[in-house]
């Protein structure tokens, strides 16, 4: 019973605790509380799986800035009490609890038919063609490489939900008056965010890191900023705001016609989203730099955006 | 080899709580709470599936990463349209 | 023989009279048309101009079913003679002349659509060659021998199918009731001669029944008249008499065989020409005699009519009988013994029509007094224009036309005038005795009012009935159910409900496979 | 592609296209729409004279378009088509005349007309098309073109009749294409031809092809008023009157009839027929229908409704000659297709100039109107007169054909059915006759005075005329060569190579 | 392959720039899809001309990197898009002024079209994930277009479309764990050979999670609430091509992952579903008091059809189903687009959301409702629609089956009625007794436009020939 074995079992209870307890909770705060703690330790049991990058992403993406999303949401849940939701007949629940009962029994039960050893899966393929990737590290290879154009679309998710919750934008809570303690912690913690963020940019080419975790890092920051009056209102009016929150997209589809235009040979579009490898190293960087700044701004206007903010 | 099993095993029960609560959950705010479990569900049996090789795999791991992102903008923009219904009812 | 087809009329359409016979029938009948004519231009007076549309309508049906040589040519004439002499019966308007009409229409339909199967049958037993020529030789199938007579009997108006007939004549006005019995009920023994083929087996054997049937209706024309006080009343039940002989001389056509069948046809086409002249002639008599004042001229021609209709000597009607009789023994088919006491119930014939004509004259006589005593107009000219073509043709007759000679002179012969006068002589005595005894008849058996008209009106109520009320389709009452099942949806959460299902499906599936 | 294989679609389009430009034309424009209107029915007309000449001498006219796969669009002019093409727009020329005059001065004449002019094309089409498809196809265009025929008055009767009428024709289609499409996956769908193209499958696939035949004929006998699909017919009368004339007398109804010839002659062919031993429940069908149109007929005292009865139980005449499969029986049938139509078509025109001079709709109204319209009350006798089938009539001249194929053909009962229907039809028409012509006129519900000089409006009253008039033509001269027996005895003998 | 990429970039720069350059974000954005029309139609060109291509994003090797394939069918479903897009797009353009939040709905409607495209083209399990994330995401957004009172419905939307997404995630990541392999034609050379429980479930996790994005039967209850709050043209393109995109993925995994009898297993769920779909969206269409909600249920009753295709082409492999399929769905988006657009226009004309608005409409705006009648006639199935050709491609191979009669019963009561629904709005148009009047003189512009897929439709069965041709019929 080596001490990985204690180790894997507890933080396995400990997160089914957490995940039951989130549903069955009484208040919706205890809920939100009880989530929160429990996207960081499925961060903690993701870097035990040895996923660097996604136990860094879930804290600052899963944790943080969702856990903000849910306190913001239930400050306003308190706010309008609505009225009691009729509670739904025993005979249903039990029904329901059956119900996801079963489903999880089939899908442990499949899962137990899995191959411990995968006979074939992408790795190899991918650390194969490392080299002429651009990147060392072969989650960013994969990411910005081989399967750009997932990710160009996944920015595009990022700006619809920013388009979305710009349609629908509600009057935000008036952020309470200014606390000294939180401004004066604000002002130093905020610098030494962003510095972490741009390391972890930085780090993305060669070891765990990358665009979307540096531009969590920067959106905490700038909300930690802007709840604290240190930061001016980012309205949708001004130009360089929507600017940034399109240059991620705008980015990667020139560096893409870029790279079409520059290989035109059978084709004009063949070539898209082929980094020459003479190229592949600066436009890469290119792509998460601009990425970063993005995500960044979207998640930080997500967060805190106020509708006329927001409204153009 | 058997925590990756367990790992997965942890991994449907999160999904299935998360599915579960989704079912149950009279408020919205806890549907949409279930949705990101079940969302986590699914990731850890990605991530589970993806450390039972020795260097892990990190295409699925680019995968869990745009999943993650997907699911959290899906959840901003979720609660931004609660806001607006709580907003909206009188 | 002159016959041509016309190719762009009906199909098969042709025209000609096909033998020396059937020109005498036109013959006749024109004339008769003539003199209906002349009478009825002054004293038809109230819508003319119907009245002279329908004449002449039905005039040229008569004409045109005499003419044709072919089936349709045929059927066309008869139906539009039948129906436009419904015009002519409710002429008068009166609500009597209304129900007279309905009940002759009823029977005239259905009349024509037992005609129309017939003719089908016929034309199809003789594989649908539509020539009338070609029609009387091969044999023909009891069931078209009965619809020709049913169909052909109702125009015709013999003893059992002679219902329309007394009230159709009466309700007419006189010219009308004159061709109507003049020309048209002869028009169906003409189809009956005409289509049905003499030699066939089972017209052999019906013939004997036609020639019982022809007697009956003959005695009971002329008793039933006796009943009755009009005297358009009796002129009609004597036609049905008349008829009744005239099916007698149509059954000794078929019986006979050779020249003796010509001799038959030529005393059934005398015989028809006779009543025609003298029935038309009454008929105008009667019809001026209630409302215009009568000569003494006019009275000398109605006394001839009946002088003809009872068959005196020297008149066409001795010459006709004579014919018959010598037609009834000379046909052998027939069993003898039938043949000798038919020909001793002919005699008692000729006694009830003698009865019949004095009956006709004394109520003629009543009539004209009854009109005396206000100023009648004296009877125009035109009226006795076509009054006097009828005698004279009535006279001439006999010994005019050539085939009927040689009856006329056997007729002057001793035992031929004894045997036509005994009758008419017991006759007179008859009255006479019945005159002095002053035993009229009792006023319950004056007139009797036939069933036929009840059952017509009976028969219109259940073809005019109101309409049933439409049935609609009513729609259960389900819609308070669908109420109940719109608002259990509506309170179930949307979402809940859709997870739900969202994991019972892929339970569903997954226990499937 | 020569102009032979056009002329089919230069006669479809010649109704059609005018009917799309009176679509845009405005309310006010009547001289436009009449001369649109006029030119359209003058151009068919001359057209089907054309090809009536070209088929007489034995020319083919042939036009194919790719339309479904193995399916083509086939416009193909045979005699028999060429009968329905001719009656239809003789009959739409009357109507058209008629309409016009009925319609002076009320609304929505645009598009009554526009719909008027599709419904004819469609008609036309179903009667020119060549394989089972193209059947389907015009089929259900005439039930969506004449939909909005039905319920043009807009008032809540007609809406409720114009649903029933969808829901029948509606699903009278939908059978129909399942049967085509059961045809089409059995045998394809080649052109019609005399003699029917399933003889092949005869013994494989006899039970699909009873199916088939089923559903074809039920499909069909909506649109025909065969026995229990028939409940549309007297609902639709409340459209106005030149709808239901050519309608209800010409269009919809003979569509179908001219559908179950089709079927049985050129898609089933005598032969498989004979075999599949389809021919006795169509006939007792289509008597069934006759007697039970003629008995409930009796009971309507709506002149229009009486009327629509009466074609319900004459229509399945068409169908009752065309099931019995002898020659002489067809000649009957498809005679009294036009027949019918000519005679129902004055029928109706009579009845609509009653309702609007006289404001005449029930039966006991029709007292002494012979005196007030003589005309349409000659015209009407002559159509009654007709429909019974006395003799100067064309309804003389089907009836007879009928009664000799059907003991020719061996069905000797059916006699007895036509003498049964002609006697309940004297005692339905006949009592109109006598009100019209021999009672004492009462006082007209609501009378107008549409024209000094005549009756009423000429343009009302010169359609049933004529039609009247060719009522009697058609019985008295049905020898001459244009007549519509002898272009019925030249189908016939081309269908069955039957020569009289 | 070159055009379809451009068929798939144009409608993203137009979504950029109109998000970018807010005052002419109309015309770019239909400047572009314009342009992705020309474009598709000359990828179809290529495609006829010289055979399906494919295309490596990035030509990494086939396992690593994201593939394309451009087949006749995908052309075709890439033409349908841009065609309707460009409609849509022509329509919102006339009717301009009248849609309130007319700014925001040019970069979603672009979006919507791009993630469409590349869910038409791409082969990759995990990139069906994410474009069907961004086609529920950008559906969603355009719900809300149309204000407070489609907030409600949105959000059931987005959390079912996002429950539904994530079932489909957890499939992919089955399989991905058992065979290692993201492309599904490789996945079809190693999954029928080995089959376990492992591939069934992952299987059924996909099919759920893809019924409840596409609407499909037990899952639409979704459907009614979202398609009738949204704005006319939003709701056409989200009825005529939104739910088309799960249903080809379904189709696509069953046709090729899935073994004998487990496909036999599933076509009977499929058929049973179908024909539940036919009968009660048919029945509550018919039932329903609300214009835009009965043309949505007409949308679940018609998803019918396809079940049913899916299923009977499972159940035999008989190409006929399969034809028959793709020409439902290009017959029904036509349809849709231009009943949805109809319907929305006399909605907005003659104000009121029931279905009594139409009364009389025949009269007040003729060719909005002779456009919705045609897109009817199509729905119904009437010749010479596109409607009845699907349905006659339907019909055609299940008559020799004789044990299918079932099917033939539930596609004849399919039909009735639809005939019903749609004839019940006709009915009420020709209603002259006392006809709505429409608030302001109705425009002409945006009725023809809505009058021109319903045309397009109407003549569908005449070109049917090529169809067929290009779907290997």
């Amino acid at each position: 019973m080596s001490g990985d074995f204690w180790f894997d079992t507890i933080l396995g209870l400990v997160l089914l605790t957490l995940a039951l307890a989130t549903v069955r909770a009484q208040q919706l705060a205890a809920a939100v509380m009880i989530f929160v703690v429990f996207g960081l330790i499925l961060a903690v049991a993701w870097a035990r799986l040895g996923a660097a990058d996604l136990a860094l992403a879930e804290a600052a993406i899963g944790a943080g800035l969702t856990g903000a999303l849910l306190f913001s949401a239930l400050a306003r849940q308190a706010k309008a009490e609505s009225a009691p939701v009729s509670k739904s007949s025993s005979r249903s629940s039990w029904l329901v609890l059956l119900l996801s009962l079963m489903l999880t029994g089939i899908l442990c039960f499949s899962l137990w038919w899995v191959p411990l050893q995968p006979e074939h899966h992408l790795m190899p393929l991918a650390l194969e063609h490392l080299a002429n990737s651009g990147t060392e590290h072969p989650v960013t290879a994969v990411l910005l490489n081989f399967r750009a154009w997932d990710t160009l679309l996944e920015l595009i998710v990022l700006l619809l939900a920013l388009m979305g919750a710009r349609l629908v934008s509600s009057p935000m809570l008036q952020t309470p008056q200014r606390w000294p303690l939180a401004s004066q912690w604000s002002k130093r913690l905020a610098p030494l965010l962003i510095l972490v963020a741009f390391f972890v940019l930085w780090r993305g080419a060669t070891a765990p890191g990358g665009a979307f975790q540096a531009g969590a890092l920067l959106a905490a920051a700038a909300v930690v900023l802007r709840l604290n009056h240190q930061l001016p209102p980012l309205h949708w009016r001004y130009g360089w705001v929507r600017l940034i929150v399109l240059s991620g997209v705008l980015a990667f589809v020139v560096a893409g016609i870029a790279s079409a235009l520059l290989q035109y040979q059978p084709a004009l579009l063949i070539h898209w989203l082929e980094w020459p490898l003479w190229l592949a190293k600066p436009l890469i960087l290119f792509i998460e730099l601009c990425a970063t700044l993005a995500i960044g701004l979207t998640l930080t206007l997500l967060v805190v955006g106020e509708p006329e903010e927001l409204s153009s | 080899m058997s925590s990756i099993v367990w790992y997965l095993w942890i991994g449907a029960g999160i999904w299935g709580i998360g599915l579960y609560g989704f079912m149950r959950g009279p408020e919205l705010l806890r549907r949409i709470i279930s949705l990101n479990l079940m969302g986590a569900g699914v990731f850890m049996v990605m991530v589970a599936l993806a450390a039972r090789t020795e260097p892990t795999d990190g295409v699925l791991h680019a995968l869990v990463l745009t999943g993650l992102v997907v699911a959290v903008s899906a959840t901003a923009f979720a609660l931004a349209l609660l806001a607006r219904l709580l907003a909206a009812k009188p | 023989m002159l016959s041509n087809v016309v190719e762009w009329l009906w199909p098969g359409a042709s025209f000609g009279l096909a033998n020396q016979l059937a020109q005498l029938w036109f013959g006749f009948t024109l004339l008769l048309w003539l003199a209906a004519a002349c009478y009825s231009v002054t004293f038809i007076k109230r819508q003319v101009g119907f009245y002279w549309l329908f004449f002449i309508v039905a005039m040229s049906g008569n004409l045109l079913l005499i003419v044709a040589q072919d089936v349709l040519g045929f059927y066309l004439g008869f139906a539009l003679m039948s129906l436009s002499a419904y015009a002519l019966v409710i002429h008068s308007g009166s609500s009597q002349a209304r129900r007279a009409g309905r009940l002759y229409l009823q029977l005239a339909i259905v009349g024509e659509l037992l005609l129309f199967a017939a003719i089908v049958l016929r034309v199809h037993e003789s594989d649908g060659n539509l020539a009338l020529a070609e029609l009387t030789m091969d044999s023909i199938q009891p069931l078209t021998l009965l619809l020709l007579l049913l169909g052909f009997g109702l125009k015709a108006g013999f003893f059992p199918l002679h219902v329309w007939l007394p009230q159709a004549h009466p309700a007419a006005p006189a010219p009308a009731s004159a061709v109507l019995s003049g020309a048209m009920i002869k028009a169906g023994l003409f189809g009956l001669w005409v289509f049905v083929p003499a030699s066939a087996v089972v017209v052999q054997q019906w013939a004997v029944v036609l020639l019982v049937l022809g007697l009956c209706s003959a005695l009971f024309g002329a008793v039933i008249a006796l009943w009755h006080q009009q005297s358009k009343v009796v002129l009609a039940y004597s036609s049905v008499s008349q008829m009744g002989y005239m099916l007698m001389a149509l059954a000794i056509v078929w019986l006979s065989t050779g020249d003796a069948r010509v001799m038959a046809a030529t005393v059934l086409v005398g015989y028809a020409c006779h009543h025609a002249f003298l029935k038309a002639a009454l008929f105008l008599g009667a019809g001026a005699c209630s409302s215009y004042r009568l000569q003494r001229f006019h009275w000398l021609a109605i006394g001839w009519c009946l002088f003809t209709l009872v068959a005196l000597p020297l008149s066409s009607g001795a010459a006709v009988k004579y014919g018959l009789k010598q037609g009834l023994m000379a046909q052998q088919s027939s069993p003898v013994w039938l043949a000798e006491w038919l020909y001793g119930l002919l005699s008692v014939g000729a006694l009830t029509t003698a009865l019949l004509a004095l009956h006709l004259w004394c109520l003629l006589r009543q009539q004209q007094m009854a009109t005396h005593s206000q100023s009648m107009p004296a009877v125009s000219g035109w009226m006795n224009s076509g009054w006097l073509i009828l005698v004279v043709a009535s006279i001439s007759m006999p010994f005019a036309v050539i085939s009927t000679q040689p009856f006329w002179w056997a007729s002057i012969s001793l035992s031929a005038v004894w045997a036509s006068s005994w009758p008419v002589l017991a006759a007179v005595l008859l009255f006479l005795i019945v005159r002095q005894i002053g035993w009229i008849l009792p006023e319950r058996w004056r007139d009797p009012q036939s069933r036929f008209v009840w059952l017509s009106l009976r028969a219109k109520r259940l073809y005019q009935t109101q309409s049933r009320a439409e049935w609609q389709v009513r729609w259960p009452g389900w819609r308070s159910l669908e109420r109940q099942i719109n608002q259990g949806l509506q309170r179930a959460e949307l979402l809940s409900t859709a997870a739900v299902v969202l994991s019972s499906v892929m339970l569903i599936l997954w226990l499937l496979h | 592609m020569d102009f032979n294989s056009w002329l089919p679609l230069l006669i479809v389009l010649s109704s059609l296209i005018p009917g799309l430009l009176i679509f845009t034309l405005a309310e006010h424009r009547t001289l436009l729409r009449t001369c649109l209107n006029l030119s359209g029915v003058v151009i068919k007309l001359l057209l089907v004279v054309w090809m009536w000449l070209g088929v007489k001498a034995g020319e083919d006219y042939f036009f194919q378009l790719p339309f479904l796969p193995g399916g083509p669009f086939i416009l193909h002019g045979d005699a028999l088509s060429l009968q329905f093409v001719m009656l239809s727009s003789v009959l739409w020329l009357a109507t058209t005349v008629y309409a016009i005059g009925y319609l002076e001065n009320s609304p929505l004449r645009s598009r009554f007309f526009g719909y008027f002019s599709l419904c004819v094309s469609a008609t036309v089409g179903l009667a020119l098309s060549g394989n089972l498809v193209t059947f389907v196809l015009f089929y259900e265009l005439l039930t969506l073109a004449t939909f909005p025929l039905v319920v043009h008055r807009g008032t809540p009767q007609s809406l409720r009749a114009g649903r029933r009428y969808l829901a029948y024709t509606i699903s009278g289609g939908v059978l129909l294409l399942m049967g085509a499409a059961l045809l089409h996956s059995v045998a394809g769908s080649p052109v019609f031809m005399p003699g029917g193209y399933l003889s092949a499958q005869l013994d494989t696939q006899s039970m699909a092809l009873i199916v088939a035949f089923v559903l074809l004929i039920a499909g069909l006998g909506v649109k025909a008023a065969l026995l229990p699909l028939h409940g549309w017919l007297p609902e639709a009368m409340v459209a106005p009157a030149p709808v239901s004339a050519l309608l209800h007398a010409v269009a919809v109804v003979k569509a179908g009839a001219f559908g179950i010839v089709r079927v049985v002659y050129d898609v089933f062919g005598v032969e498989v027929m004979q075999q599949l031993d389809l021919t006795w429940p169509l006939v007792v069908l289509a008597s069934s229908t006759i007697l039970y149109g003629s008995w409930r007929a009796l009971q309507q005292q709506d002149i229009k409704r009486r009327l629509a009865y009466s074609t319900v139980s004459q229509v399945s005449y068409v169908t009752l000659g065309v099931a019995m499969l002898g020659p002489v029986a067809a000649i009957g049938g498809l005679v009294h297709l036009v027949h019918q139509g000519v005679m129902k078509i004055t029928l109706f025109f009579c009845a609509g100039n009653y309702a609007e001079t006289l404001g005449i709709h029930k039966v006991h109204e029709l007292n002494g109107v012979g005196r007030r319209m003589p005309l349409s009350s000659v015209a009407f006798s002559l159509g009654a007169l007709g429909m019974i089938g006395i003799p100067p009539t064309a309804g003389m001249v089907s009836k007879w054909y009928l009664s000799m194929g059907a003991l020719e053909a061996g069905f000797p009962w059916v006699l007895g059915v036509l003498l049964m229907s002609s006697a309940l039809n004297a005692a339905y028409f006949l009592p109109l006759l006598y009100r019209i012509w021999c009672l004492p006129a009462a006082e007209w519900p609501e009378e107008r005075r549409l024209s000094d000089r005549f009756e009423t409006h000429w343009m009302l009253l010169l359609p049933p005329v004529l039609t009247g008039a060719l009522i009697v033509l058609m019985g008295v001269l049905a020898g001459t060569d244009i007549s519509p027996l002898s272009w019925t005895e030249l189908i016939v003998e081309r269908e069955f190579g039957y020569v009289e | 392959m070159n055009y379809a990429l451009a068929a798939v970039l144009l409608p993203l720069l137009a979504a950029l720039l109109a998000l970018g350059w807010r005052r002419y974000a109309a015309w770019v954005s239909w400047g572009g899809t314009i342009l992705s029309l020309l474009c598709a139609i000359v990828a179809l060109q290529q495609v006829l001309s010289d055979g399906p291509q494919q295309m490596l994003l990035g030509n990494w090797p086939t396992g690593l990197a994201i593939r394309w394939q451009l087949s006749e069918l995908t052309a075709l479903l890439l033409l349908l898009t841009t065609v309707i897009h460009s409609l849509v797009a022509s329509y919102s353009l006339t009717s301009l002024r009248r849609l309130q939040v007319a700014a925001d709905f040019w970069p979603l409607s672009s979006l919507l079209q791009m993630s469409l495209s590349a869910l038409w083209l791409s082969t990759d399990l995990f990139n069906w994930y994410v474009t069907l994330e961004l086609l529920g995401l950008v559906a969603v957004a355009m719900v809300t277009l149309s204000g407070n009172k489609s907030v409600a419905a949105a959000l059931r939307y987005l959390l079912l479309s996002l429950a539904g997404s994530l079932c489909y995630l957890l499939g992919v990541a089955l399989l991905y764990g058992q065979f290692g392999v993201l492309d599904v034609a490789e996945l079809a050379t190693r999954m029928p050979a080995s089959e376990s429980h492992m591939t069934t479930f992952a299987l059924v996790l996909m099919t759920a999670g893809l019924m409840l994005k596409g609407a499909l039967w037990p899952l639409h209850l979704w459907l009614p609430a979202a398609h009738a709050v949204a704005p006319a043209p939003v709701s056409a393109l989200l009825s005529a091509l939104v739910v088309k995109g799960p249903l080809f993925i379904l189709w696509m995994l069953w046709s090729q992952l899935a073994t004998v009898e487990l496909s036999h297993a599933a076509a009977g769920f499929f058929l049973f579903a179908g024909s539940m779909a036919l009968l009660t969206g048919g029945w509550s269409a018919l039932r329903t008091p609300y214009a835009k909600v009965m043309v949505a249920y007409s949308t679940v009753a018609q998803l019918g059809y396809a079940l049913l295709a899916i299923g009977l082409a499972l159940r035999s492999a008989d190409p006929a189903f399969q034809l028959a399929l793709w020409l439902f769905i290009i017959a029904h988006a036509l349809a849709k687009t231009s009943a949805f657009l109809a319907v929305g226009e006399m909605q907005h004309s003659l104000g009121g959301k029931r279905v009594q608005m139409l009364k009389g409409a025949s009269q007040t705006m003729p060719v909005a409702m002779f456009a919705l009648a045609v897109a009817g006639g199509s729905l119904i199935g009437l010749p010479p629609s596109g409607g009845f050709l699907a349905k006659w491609q339907l019909l055609l191979p299940l008559w020799p089956e004789w044990q299918l009669w079932l099917w033939l019963l539930v596609i004849f009561l399919g039909t009735l009625l639809s005939a019903a629904y749609v004839f019940r709005l006709v009915v009420l148009a020709f209603d002259r007794a006392d006809p709505v009047k429409p608030d302001f003189a109705p425009q002409l512009l945006p009725q023809w436009l809505a009058l021109v897929p319903a045309l397009l439709v109407w003549g569908l069965a005449f070109g049917s020939h090529s169809f067929v041709h290009w779907l290997g019929g």
